[in-house]
Order: structure tokens, then C-alpha cells, then sequence
């Protein structure tokens, strides 16, 4: 690919998915994947680059191969079914629309309505079903086709979790079986975890970090993916074998040299009230300025008293060990860092 | 706005209410009218005959009335409290018209019931239709119409525009667009002779006024106006 | 989706009397017909000829208007070219042109000197005025505006998004118009059909002078009822209500099917 | 959305034929304009009223088309009640009924002897017949309908799911329709308006029934057309072009602006 | 509130919302949660029962006040932005609608932008922005008019992970300071753990659990709960001080007496390769029928070879200690489930 202009905003993308791959592009709202997507689908015109499918080109910036012959199949992040068609018409409309008979057409897509549940609706306009209901259609509608190149928008953003569960198996085996390239958008790290085999964050419009979905995950390159992911992240510096966070004290060995960025797992700092007996580097005061409850924890955000001798950092207080006085707002308590969990990875 | 009297010591507005196929003639006249009473500030009002008289019956604002049939005039008349006294200013006589050059031979009344010919009639309901039978009827033709048309003007613009090869139409009409028809008289026409009178009304705001263009109306000097756009003398 | 239907005055106010003013002279005819003669003036034979001729005329012109319309109401819709302003005001022509020159500028074009008229009458030996298919023509052409100017409303108000899905889902826009933007915007065709329809039911001046008035083949009621009001208003006032009438009973009860399919479709 | 612009066939020759059909009966006008008479035609003193007067008064009765015609279609569009598919076909009327009854019809309801204009005669000392007022008259009841129809067309296209949405912000009916219904259906209301504003410049029959023909006052282009037409063809068709001209002139400046206007807004 | 009927569906609540309570209704796609807020909203009408806020009774089936006059805020799911204004007018709406002027109304509304991270997009059009942020900008307008009853359609749904953090928190002080009740519809647990007081599960249009979200989580009574929270869940039966799960062999100690519910954690089940040396009735052959992969573990699912002998459930197997041959498709493997983990309770 190449560059998109939408307004004041520019897509600086490069892009290249192998057939039978599927990439999935994460960032934060306004970074552009949906931009990028709909110029994979000619619906958006590049400035400079090129567009390929196999061995065509699709646009190369001054020759430009319209939607319909692209063979694209696309689900849009709102969804865009035909108002005036019944849930069967929509999901037959692809196949129609490129030759199939009637019958056919209608048979492939009640199949298509079974497998996302929604087979008893089948004559339900799309102004008479809930919002996810929608959207699986949106997703059976883009699949039915059989496109060479399949575009996901947030495909599974409003179904419920047991659909959610069985879709996105389903959604793995056909792009297992799916010979193209695939391109998935998702806020969903636990969507692009299963879906893809590569990961590419995106954020204003440039490429930030690209790669495996475990090198994605445990090596995250921003602040949008640490916290995507669920742990803390720091700029450091590695000189002679020590690792430094700031002015903070926390430091840890390592083999790094030079700037490094680190993370930490919230459950690697503990929380208490009180001081510890004997006092430590990576023990400090400090307050808490945020607080969360989860399922099985209380996620605390908690400021160093003294910004030299401590980390800002997410703290996961297990349910089970809470005790009074320490997940509140504005509480003085005592953070461990366990240093052993202190991941560093080259800037 | 008010005009100031004139010599002849007349003044205000005076509206008239004309036919249409006056337009002409009766535009030349008021300008001498005019010429003659500047006091008076004379405005026309043309129009089919007959929607002039719903006006009127209307109480549309109107002094004179010229209609270009007796009876259009007798249902304002009929319809007025006082009754109206009418005088016939002109008549006009049918001719036959047919376009430039004539090339579908017509050279008489009989060529109306040819079957192969284009003709076009006023429809029965209008006077010129109705005229039209009259002089069919007299010269014993039965014609065979592609159209009947609702007015003189309209047959007449089907002939200049060589859609039919002969019309009926008044003789006034037919010599206002010798440029582009030709005229052939016949004989059978004084069966059915229009003709047009001219009152003025009893609400009208300005009698005097009226009174006096009713009788320039009548008067020599019109008739020569009159004579020129092929009108004939009240018989 | 609501049902409380509180009516607020700054509409309710205007509507009402645009409704009583579009109304009220219908009314005042109905008061003023002479009904003691009812039946002596639609009895005569002329009269069935006319609406029949009028009704088909109209909805002959209709369906053209829609076959010609629609696709050049996409054109000024969806098509950027230059000239693209002065071709949608060009279209507008008919409604301007008073209905007589309309009548004459058919048959400059169309009339036996006219030059497509002698083309057809020396290829194919038709001529079309003084014929009913003259009446549909001069019909067509007062009332196919109506029909391009509303559409085209209909399809910039569209959400064109439903185009590019699909355009990806591999339709063409051929096939897309037909299964998309054609459902989506049919409350506007149908608008405009039944302004076209209406237009060309009462249209007078195009079609006397292109197609001339000739009872059985180009007689339409608005003919008749002009020639009635020369001779005998009462029964012009009389078959004017007679077509009123038609036209309202068809457009109400076809409205109301119409209405019902469109909002089973929404 | 889309670039690479192809004309689908099935689309193209049908808007082609439909152009050209409204548009080659002005250019056999244009062809048959005797140039040399040109000056001494335009130059004549009651065109320059008649041209002014048109513009006015058309424009005067698109404008309470509008304010009436709206608030009517929005009532059409909205309301629930019985009887609703005959008023929406009575709004049609005016469509149907040929001009001239029309203005007959206007005559025997606001003439001095109609029952509401022997009120306002008595009340006001108002009388509407023969007066620029009566011309407006006449054009708003021949051009409303095209509005109303219009706008009721992009009344129903529209997303009644933006009311709720804006209802639940506390928007009254009233402001709702101010400042969410009016400018979503706005293409509506614009082609609405261009055939009313269409419709009343070609006006002729009802106005010269129910207003006269009083230069000045109530001798719109039409009527002077018509007038010509009895005496001076050559001159009607100077005329009606110099009408057609304008009138396309203007549509094709203002069209553009609020066109632009509207896709700056969507 | 009572029933609502919405062609052949029909939804049967009952919900009594506290002022300054959040409730969130949870439940799969289709069960009815928008339609609940659509008739709080007064968008829909009741069929029997009655909606009252504070003293005020909205609708009662037969009289029912509209919408403007019920001062609620809603988020809808697809946000409805209206497209002709900027987005600055849109939140403005509701303060100008309700008599605001037009520079103050201009001025809170700028201020809700940029709390919602959009103060630099006043002027775009919602056309012109991205999923999320038109998410984000309905969120603002239903906010900005201060309404009395806050109604939230998956507010969160599309918004990117680092925005939905700080967006949560606020809204979360937002509801904490509202006064009034708020009813917010999620598919996340997370939302809703952190947001609301109490949670309703609905499906099908019926209630099927409702209690505060620890309660709800740690004994969920639906397989859609259990999937949300990622337990396994089963039905036993108590007899003796003993529970049995079906005919499984898998059984445990207990104080219940009757049919109970238990659930059990993924990471409960460990699956091993190789037959055991001690065999035991809590370990037993299955073979793995499905397959997805976490950031930091694999789930596999797991069905005994005879259903008499163990249990069908996921199992979520650490990636540090993953060993070939298990984490495939089809894989013979021996699965251990730690008994004491599993959690029993009333049917
Ligand atoms: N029609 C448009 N005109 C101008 N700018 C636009 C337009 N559409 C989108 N943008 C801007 O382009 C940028 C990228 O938008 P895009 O929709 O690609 O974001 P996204 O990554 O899909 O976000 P999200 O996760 O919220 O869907 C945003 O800043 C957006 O405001
Ligand atoms: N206008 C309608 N006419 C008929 N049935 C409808 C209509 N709208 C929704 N339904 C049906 O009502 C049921 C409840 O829909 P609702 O939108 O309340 O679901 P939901 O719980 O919000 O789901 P989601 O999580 O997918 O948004 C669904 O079965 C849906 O198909
Ligand atoms: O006014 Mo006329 O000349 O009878 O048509
Ligand atoms: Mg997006
Ligand atoms: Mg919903």
C-alpha cells in the first residue's frame, strides 16, 4: 500500500498479507485502520502506493479497479445491511449480485443465517433485530460470497460472548480455509490473539509495531498496546548490566544496553498498608489514584509519594487478599515491585 | 394613478375588456384614443371572449366590454342587474386558409371532406366552429376534420406550421399571417357572418369614458384601422 | 414509533390552511354544480371517451416519465460532470414553457416539417400529431420534470454508503440500482409518479396544440372541459368534477396501497 | 465514494433519450427564433413588466408554498389518522383540475361573490381578484401541490430513528423538526420548491381566469406570450425563450450553490 | 416496568433501579436489552405494568409521557448521531432543545469534547470521524443535557482499549455523581464490573439471575454467564454430603442437598500427555475438540472418551507449559480436575 488522504488525515500504511494469512490491525479509535480497510475495498482512492491481489493490480494510484471487481468481501464496522431486504436477501445478495440463480443464491444463504444462529429470523428486516443479530448477518453476508480477499471491520465488536465464543471459531476456521488474505480490525486483543498469525498497531495513521501476535503481546511498543495487553510499561535504560526506570530506583540487571523499554504485569506489585520492616529499593510510598474492580481483583493505580524513589504503575490486589484501608482512593500504602518480572526488550 | 383631464375634459381609468383577435387593432386605437383624452388612462384587458364575460360577471373592475360574439355578449348582459346595449362594431366572414404555396391542391370547400387531406376546424363549441358548420352546411360538405380546434388562432397557427393543409379561419386572421398562409374566399361564406359588439358596462366607475371609447369604436376614424386588418363593416 | 402525538401549532397552523386553500375551490365548484343536470351531462357519449382516453394518456405518460425519468434523475444525481447545474435547470424547461409553446415547440420537432417528425414519417411512415400516441408525447413532456426534479431529491437525500457495500459485495451499478438505490428511494419515484401522473391528467395547452382535439382519439377530458366552458360553463364546472373525482378516488385508494407496501418494506 | 465512474448502459441510454426529449423541443424554438425581430420584440415595454412581475409573483408563491406546504407534508408524512390517503390524493387536485377551472374554481371561492371573498370584501375591504395578490394566488395553488408531494416523498425516506434520538434529548416535535427533521429532508424541500417556483413561472390559465390580464398588475410572460401568440407568433417564441432563459439561468446559479451547500452539509 | 412486545418477541421485566444505582443488563444478542431501554426511554410502549421515576409514574399502559418530556439520556447502540451537524451541535442539542442559550450551550458542550478526547474535532461532521469516536460523541450528548435517568447502550463497545480506560473511569465518576438512576447495557464484564451495582441477566426477554457482580459471577446460573466469566459450569446433583456431575465419576464433597449448579475454572483442569501411574476417579482420557490460543495460555476443549468416566469443559493449559501433542485438534490426553476448585451451589 500507500498513502490515503481523508480530510487532515493521512494513512501511512504498508501492508502486505500473504495468501491464506490473516492480519489484524489494532489502534487506537481515529487511527485509521478503517480508512486503510475501505482503500483495500476501492472505496477510497490512494494517494501514492499500489494495491495488489496476487498477480493484479488493484490501484496503483492513477488506475483504479472499482469495488465490484474486486472480489472483497467487507464487514463494515456499522454494519450497512440493506434496510429494505430481509436477513435471507442480504446474506444472498453477494452471490446474486455475481451470477448465482435465485434458488441457489437463497439456499447458500439460509446455510449461512444456520450457522450464525439466526436461522429462524431469515425473513426479519434488519430494523427487527437487536444490534449483534445485525452484525453476524453483516459477517454471513460478507462470507457468503467467497471473496479472494476478506475485510473485517470490528466483525465481532457487539455479539454477545457464547455467540461471541462459537463466531469467532467459526470465523478461525473459515480464514483457516480461506486461500486469500484476510485483514481484521478489532479493539479485541483476545480476537486478534486467536484470529490472526500477524498483528499490526497502528496509531495516527503510521505503522507503530508490527509482528507476531506474541512478540505483539509481550514486547508491546506504545502505551495503547501495554495497556491492550494489561501491563505496566516504562521507557528504561540499560548501561553496564543495570536497568533503570527515570530516577526511579527501581532498578534490575539485564544483558540490554542502551534505551529499553520494560513491562510488568499489574499482579507483579503488591500493595500493602503497611511499612515494610525492612526497607527496600523497590519498596516505596506511595498513594492511590485509581481504582477498579474486577472480576477476581482490584486494579489500583498507585503514585509514588516521591516520583524518584518509585513507579506509577497498575497494581492488581488479588479479591482474596484485600484488606481494608488499601482500595480506596487516596490511600497511603507501600508498592513491591517484584523486579523478577521486569521485562526488558530493546526501544 | 390619476391622469389629469384633457380638453375633453375626460379623465381616470378606463379598463376594457377585449377579444383577444382584437389585440391589434384595438392596441392601435386606444394609443389615438389616448392621443385624443390624455386625461384618461386607458389599460386593456384581452382575453378569450368568454373568460372576459365570466370576469365581468365576476365584477371584475372592467368599463367596456368588445366580445367577439353576440353571445358571450348576452350572457354578461343576462347577468347584469341593468341591462347592456350592445352595438355591432365589426363583422368578419370565414376564408379558407392553407400554407404557403398550397401544395396539397385545396381550392374549395369540398376539399374538407377528402379523407386523404389534413383539415383542421374550430371545435362546434366556439364561434368559429360554429360558423364553420353553418358554411359547410350551405355548400352541402360533409367535413372530415383531423382536429377541431379551440379557437381561430390555434387552426391557424396548425396551417402556418404546415401540420394540415387547410383550415377555416376568419378572414382578419388569415390576412394577419399572409406571410406565411395563402386565402382562398368562397362563395358560401356570407351564410355565417360574425360579428362583434361592443358595450359599455352599467358599473362602470367611469360612464363617461366608456360612453366615449364606445363611440371612437363606432366611429370613421376606427373603421379605416379596422378595414385595414381585413375586417368588414357592421352590415 | 411514537404514540402520545401531540400536533405542534407552528405546524399544525400552516398546514391547515394550506390544506383548506388547496382544497376549499374544489369545494366551491362541488357547491356551485348544477345537479339537476347531472345526468343529461355525463350522459353524453363524448364524456366516457374523454376520461377513458384521458386516464390511459395519463398513465401511459406516467410510465414513460418513470422508464426515461428515473435513470436521467440518476445521471444529475450521481454523475459529476461539468454542465451538471445546467443540465438539471434545462430539464426544468417543460415546467416553465407555458403549455401552448410547449405544444409548438413539439411540433417544430416533432410535427410533420419538424426534423425528427419527417425522419419518422419518411423511416417509418408515422406521424404522431393528431394521434393518441401525439396526446401520451405532449403529456410526457409537461409532466417528466416532475418526476427527474423529485427524484433526484430522493436520491441526494440517499445514504450512499449502501452503494459502496454493494459495490463490495460484487454488484455493478446496473444491479446495484435496481436491488438498492431503486427500492431505497421508491417513496420519492412514487411521489413523482403521482405528480406526473396528476400533471399530465390535467394537462390542456401541450396537447391541444401538438396532438390537436379530436373526440375518440385526442380528446382528453381537460379538452373537453375547456370547449364546455366556452358554450356551457355548468357543464364544463360538471365534467371538471367528474375528472376530480377519478383522479382522487384512484390516487387515494392507490396511495393508501402504496403507503402500506412502502412501510412493510422500511 | 468512487472514482473510476462507468455509465451502466441500462441507465445511460434511457437518461439520454429522456434529455433529449426535454430539451430538443426548446432548441426547434431556438432554430425557429426570428433573430432580426429580436430587439425590436424585447425592447417593447410591457416585457420588461411582464418579465418582473413573473419573477416576482413565482417567486412570492413558492414562498408560501413553502410555509404552508411544508408544515401539510410533514402532516401527511407523520400523522396517523383516518382519512389520510384522501386528503393526500385531495392535495392533488389542483394537479388534476385544468387551469382554467381552477380558476374558476378560485373565482367562485375568493371572488367578490365567493363566500370567502365576500368576507374579506366585508372585513377588510380586501378583493383579491384582478390584483398581483390574486396572480400570487393563483400560482400558489397551481404550484403547492408540488411541493407538498415532494417534500412528503423526503418525509418518508427519511430515518424516524433521529426524531426518537432527538426526542430523548428533550427536543419538543417542534424543534425537532427545526433543526433535525427540515435540514435532513432539505434536497426534498429544494426540488419541492424548483417545481413550484417552475410551475407558478409557466402559470397561464388560472391566473387569467381568476386574476386578468392587466399589464402592470397581472400580466405575467405567460399571459404576454398568449397575447403574442393571438397576433404575433414570431414574437411569442421570442418571448417564451427570453422566459425559458431567465428562468433556466437562475435555477442553474442557484441550483449549483445549494447543491454545493447541501453536500457540504450531508 | 412489566411486558413489551416487539413483533413476535416479547420481553418481561421486572426492574426497580435506586436513585444513584447503576444496574447493567447483561444477556446474549437478541434477549431483549435494548428493547428494555427503548420503553424506559419512552420510545417503545408498555403493554402491561408501569415505569415511575421518582414520584412520577411515565407510563402505566395506558397514559404515557413522550420522550421529551422524561428527561432521560440515552446512548444508542448505533449512536445516531445527526449527520448535518458538527459535532460540537450535537452534544449542544439536548442543552439548546432544552432552553439553553447558545453560547453557554456551546461552552459545555466544547467541555464535554474534550473529556471525551474530541475538543480539537468540534467542528467535523459525524461523517467524518471514526467508529469509535462517533461512540465517544454520543456518549458526550447524552451526558451534556444532565438528564435524570441515564440509559446506556454498550457505551463502550467501540471504543479503543487506552481511551475505553479513561472513558470508563469518568463515566464511572459521572455515575457515582449522578443522582438518578442509570441502567447501562454491556457485553463486557468487565464495564459492568466496574460500573455497576447490580446486574440483571436477561434472556430470552426473562430474567435469568440478578444479584450484585460478585454474586453474579462467582455463581453464574446460565452457560451464557459461565462463558462471559470463563468458568465452566454444570448442573450436579448433592446427595449425602456427596456431589455427582451426571453420571461422570467426577465427584466431591459437599454441605448442599438437591440439584446444584457448580462451576470450575479453566485452570482447574490440567491436561497431561501421558496416562497417569496412580489412575484416580478425578483423572480421565479425552480427546481435545477444540482449540484457541490466549496471550498467556491455551484453551482447549477437552470431551472424555466415555461420558461416564469425566467431564466435557475447557481447559486452559499455560503457555510456559505447553508440551507437544496436546494443544492439537483431535489429541489423545489425560485431563486431572482439581476438585477442590469446583464451586457448588443451589440450583
Ligand atoms: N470522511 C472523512 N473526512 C475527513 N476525515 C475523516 C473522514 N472519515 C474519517 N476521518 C478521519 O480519519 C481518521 C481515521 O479514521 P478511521 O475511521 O480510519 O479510524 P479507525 O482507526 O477505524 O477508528 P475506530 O477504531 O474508532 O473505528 C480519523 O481521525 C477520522 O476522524
Ligand atoms: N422492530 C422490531 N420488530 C420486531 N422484532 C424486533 C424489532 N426490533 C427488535 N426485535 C426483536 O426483539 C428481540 C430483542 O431485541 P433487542 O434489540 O432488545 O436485543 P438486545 O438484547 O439489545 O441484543 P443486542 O445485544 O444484540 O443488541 C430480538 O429478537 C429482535 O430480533
Ligand atoms: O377571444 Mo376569441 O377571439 O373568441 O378566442
Ligand atoms: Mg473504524
Ligand atoms: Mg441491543
Amino acid at each position: 500500500m500507500g498513502t490515503v488522504k481523508r480530510g487532515s488525515f493521512t494513512l501511512n500504511l504498508d501492508l502486505e498479507v500473504a495468501a491464506g494469512e490473516t492480519v489484524a490491525l489494532l489502534g487506537p479509535n481515529g487511527a485509521g485502520k478503517s480508512t486503510a480497510l475501505h482503500t483495500l475495498a476501492g472505496l477510497l482512492p490512494l494517494a501514492t502506493g499500489s494495491i495488489r491481489l496476487g498477480t493484479e493490480t488493484l490501484d496503483d494510484g492513477t488506475r483504479r479497479r472499482s469495488p465490484d471487481q474486486r472480489r472483497v468481501g467487507v464487514v463494515f464496522q456499522d454494519y450497512l445491511l440493506f434496510p429494505h431486504l430481509s436477513l435471507l436477501e442480504n446474506v444472498a445478495f453477494g452471490l446474486r449480485a455475481r451470477g448465482s440463480t435465485k434458488t441457489a443464491a437463497r439456499r447458500r444463504a439460509a446455510d449461512w443465517l444456520r450457522r450464525v444462529g439466526l436461522g429462524s429470523r431469515a425473513q426479519a428486516r434488519p430494523s427487527e433485530v437487536s444490534g449483534g443479530q445485525a452484525q453476524r448477518v453483516a459477517l454471513a453476508r460478507a462470507l457468503a460470497s467467497e471473496p479472494d480477499l476478506l475485510l473485517l471491520d470490528e466483525p465481532l465488536a457487539a455479539v454477545d460472548a457464547g455467540t461471541r465464543l462459537r463466531l469467532r471459531s467459526d470465523l478461525r476456521a473459515q480464514l483457516r480455509s480461506f486461500a486469500g488474505p484476510a485483514v481484521l480490525i478489532t479493539h479485541d486483543l483476545a480476537d486478534a490473539m486467536v484470529l490472526a498469525d500477524r498483528i499490526i498497531v497502528l496509531e495516527n495513521g503510521e505503522t507503530v509495531q508490527s509482528g507476531s501476535p506474541r512478540q505483539v503481546t509481550t514486547e508491546p511498543r506504545s502505551p495503547y498496546m501495554a495497556s491492550l495487553v494489561g501491563v505496566n510499561i516504562f521507557t528504561g535504560l540499560a548501561r553496564k548490566g543495570r536497568l533503570s526506570i527515570g530516577h526511579s530506583k527501581v532498578t534490575a540487571r539485564t544483558d540490554l544496553d542502551g534505551r529499553t523499554l520494560i513491562t510488568l504485569p499489574p499482579t507483579a506489585a503488591q500493595v500493602r498498608r503497611d511499612a515494610p520492616e525492612i526497607p527496600a529499593h523497590n519498596i516505596y510510598p506511595a498513594r492511590v489514584v485509581g481504582l477498579e474492580e474486577h472480576y477476581e481483583a482490584v486494579r489500583l493505580r498507585v503514585s509514588p509519594i516521591d516520583p524518584d524513589q518509585g513507579l506509577e504503575l497498575f497494581a492488581d490486589v488479588p479479591i482474596t487478599e484485600l484488606i481494608d484501608g488499601v482500595a480506596e482512593l487516596g490511600a497511603r500504602v507501600w508498592v513491591e515491585v517484584d523486579q523478577t518480572q521486569l521485562h526488558a526488550y530493546p526501544f | 394613478s390619476e391622469a389629469a383631464p384633457g380638453k375633453s375634459g375626460l379623465s381616470g381609468t378606463l379598463t376594457v375588456s377585449a377579444a383577444a383577435s382584437l389585440t391589434e387593432t384595438f392596441t392601435a386605437l386606444g394609443d389615438s384614443f389616448m392621443a385624443d383624452n390624455p386625461g384618461v388612462d386607458l389599460k386593456f384587458n384581452f382575453g378569450a371572449s368568454s373568460a372576459l364575460a365570466q370576469q365581468i360577471t365576476d365584477q371584475a373592475p372592467v368599463d367596456v366590454f368588445a366580445s367577439a360574439d353576440e353571445k358571450t355578449m348576452k350572457t354578461v348582459s343576462d347577468a347584469s342587474d341593468s341591462p347592456l346595449d350592445p352595438e355591432v362594431f365589426v363583422t368578419n366572414v370565414l376564408v379558407i386558409a392553407v400554407p404557403k404555396g398550397n401544395r396539397a391542391g385545396v381550392t374549395d370547400l369540398r376539399d374538407f371532406a377528402d379523407e386523404q387531406k389534413k383539415i383542421a376546424l374550430c371545435a362546434a363549441e366556439v364561434p368559429c366552429g360554429a360558423a364553420a358548420q353553418t358554411v359547410l352546411d350551405r355548400a352541402g360538405v360533409t367535413p372530415q376534420p383531423d382536429t377541431l380546434e379551440k379557437d381561430v388562432k390555434a387552426a391557424l397557427a396548425k396551417v402556418k406550421l404546415n401540420e394540415v393543409d387547410a383550415a377555416l379561419v376568419y378572414r382578419t386572421d388569415a390576412l394577419a399571417a399572409k406571410d406565411s398562409v395563402d386565402m382562398l374566399e368562397f362563395p358560401q361564406s356570407s351564410a355565417a357572418v360574425n360579428k362583434y359588439p361592443i358595450a359599455a358596462l352599467p358599473e362602470s366607475q367611469n360612464p363617461d369614458a366608456a360612453k366615449a371609447f364606445v363611440e371612437y369604436i363606432m366611429s370613421p376614424a376606427a373603421r379605416e384601422v379596422f378595414d385595414d386588418a381585413g375586417f368588414q363593416p357592421p352590415s | 414509533m411514537r404514540s402520545s402525538w401531540r400536533l405542534p401549532w407552528p405546524l399544525a397552523i400552516p398546514a391547515a390552511i394550506g390544506l383548506l386553500f388547496l382544497v376549499l375551490p374544489a369545494i366551491g365548484l362541488v357547491v356551485g354544480t348544477p345537479w339537476t343536470r347531472l345526468i343529461e351531462i355525463l350522459g353524453t357519449p363524448t364524456v366516457a371517451d374523454a376520461m377513458r382516453l384521458s386516464l390511459i394518456c395519463a398513465s401511459a405518460a406516467t410510465l414513460i416519465s418513470i422508464v426515461l425519468g428515473v435513470p436521467l434523475a440518476w445521471l444529475l444525481a450521481k454523475a459529476r460532470f461539468r454542465g451538471r447545474g445546467l443540465i438539471r435547470a434545462l430539464v426544468t424547461v417543460p415546467l416553465v414553457m407555458p403549455p401552448v409553446v410547449g405544444g409548438v415547440a413539439l411540433l417544430l420537432v416533432f410535427g410533420r416539417n419538424g426534423f425528427i417528425g419527417r425522419l419518422l414519417d419518411d423511416a417509418f411512415g408515422v406521424s404522431l400529431p393528431f394521434t393518441t400516441l401525439g396526446v401520451i408525447m405532449a403529456e410526457t413532456f409537461v409532466a417528466m420534470p416532475f418526476l427527474v426534479v423529485t427524484v433526484e431529491g430522493a436520491l441526494r437525500g440517499l445514504d450512499n454508503r449502501f452503494d459502496a457495500a454493494a459495490a463490495t459485495l460484487g454488484a455493478s451499478r446496473w444491479y446495484t440500482f435496481r436491488r438498492v438505490t431503486l427500492p431505497l428511494i421508491w417513496p420519492g419515484v412514487l411521489a413523482g409518479s403521482v405528480l406526473a401522473w396528476a400533471r399530465a391528467l390535467g394537462e390542456f395547452g401541450a396537447t391541444i396544440t401538438f396532438a390537436g382535439n379530436f373526440p375518440g382519439t385526442t380528446q382528453t377530458m381537460p379538452l373537453a372541459v375547456y370547449l364546455a366552458m366556452e358554450n356551457d360553463p355548468e357543464a364544463a364546472i360538471v365534467l371538471a368534477l367528474l375528472l376530480l373525482l377519478v383522479s382522487v378516488a384512484i390516487l387515494a385508494v392507490l396511495g393508501d396501497r402504496w403507503t402500506r407496501r412502502v412501510n412493510a418494506n422500511a
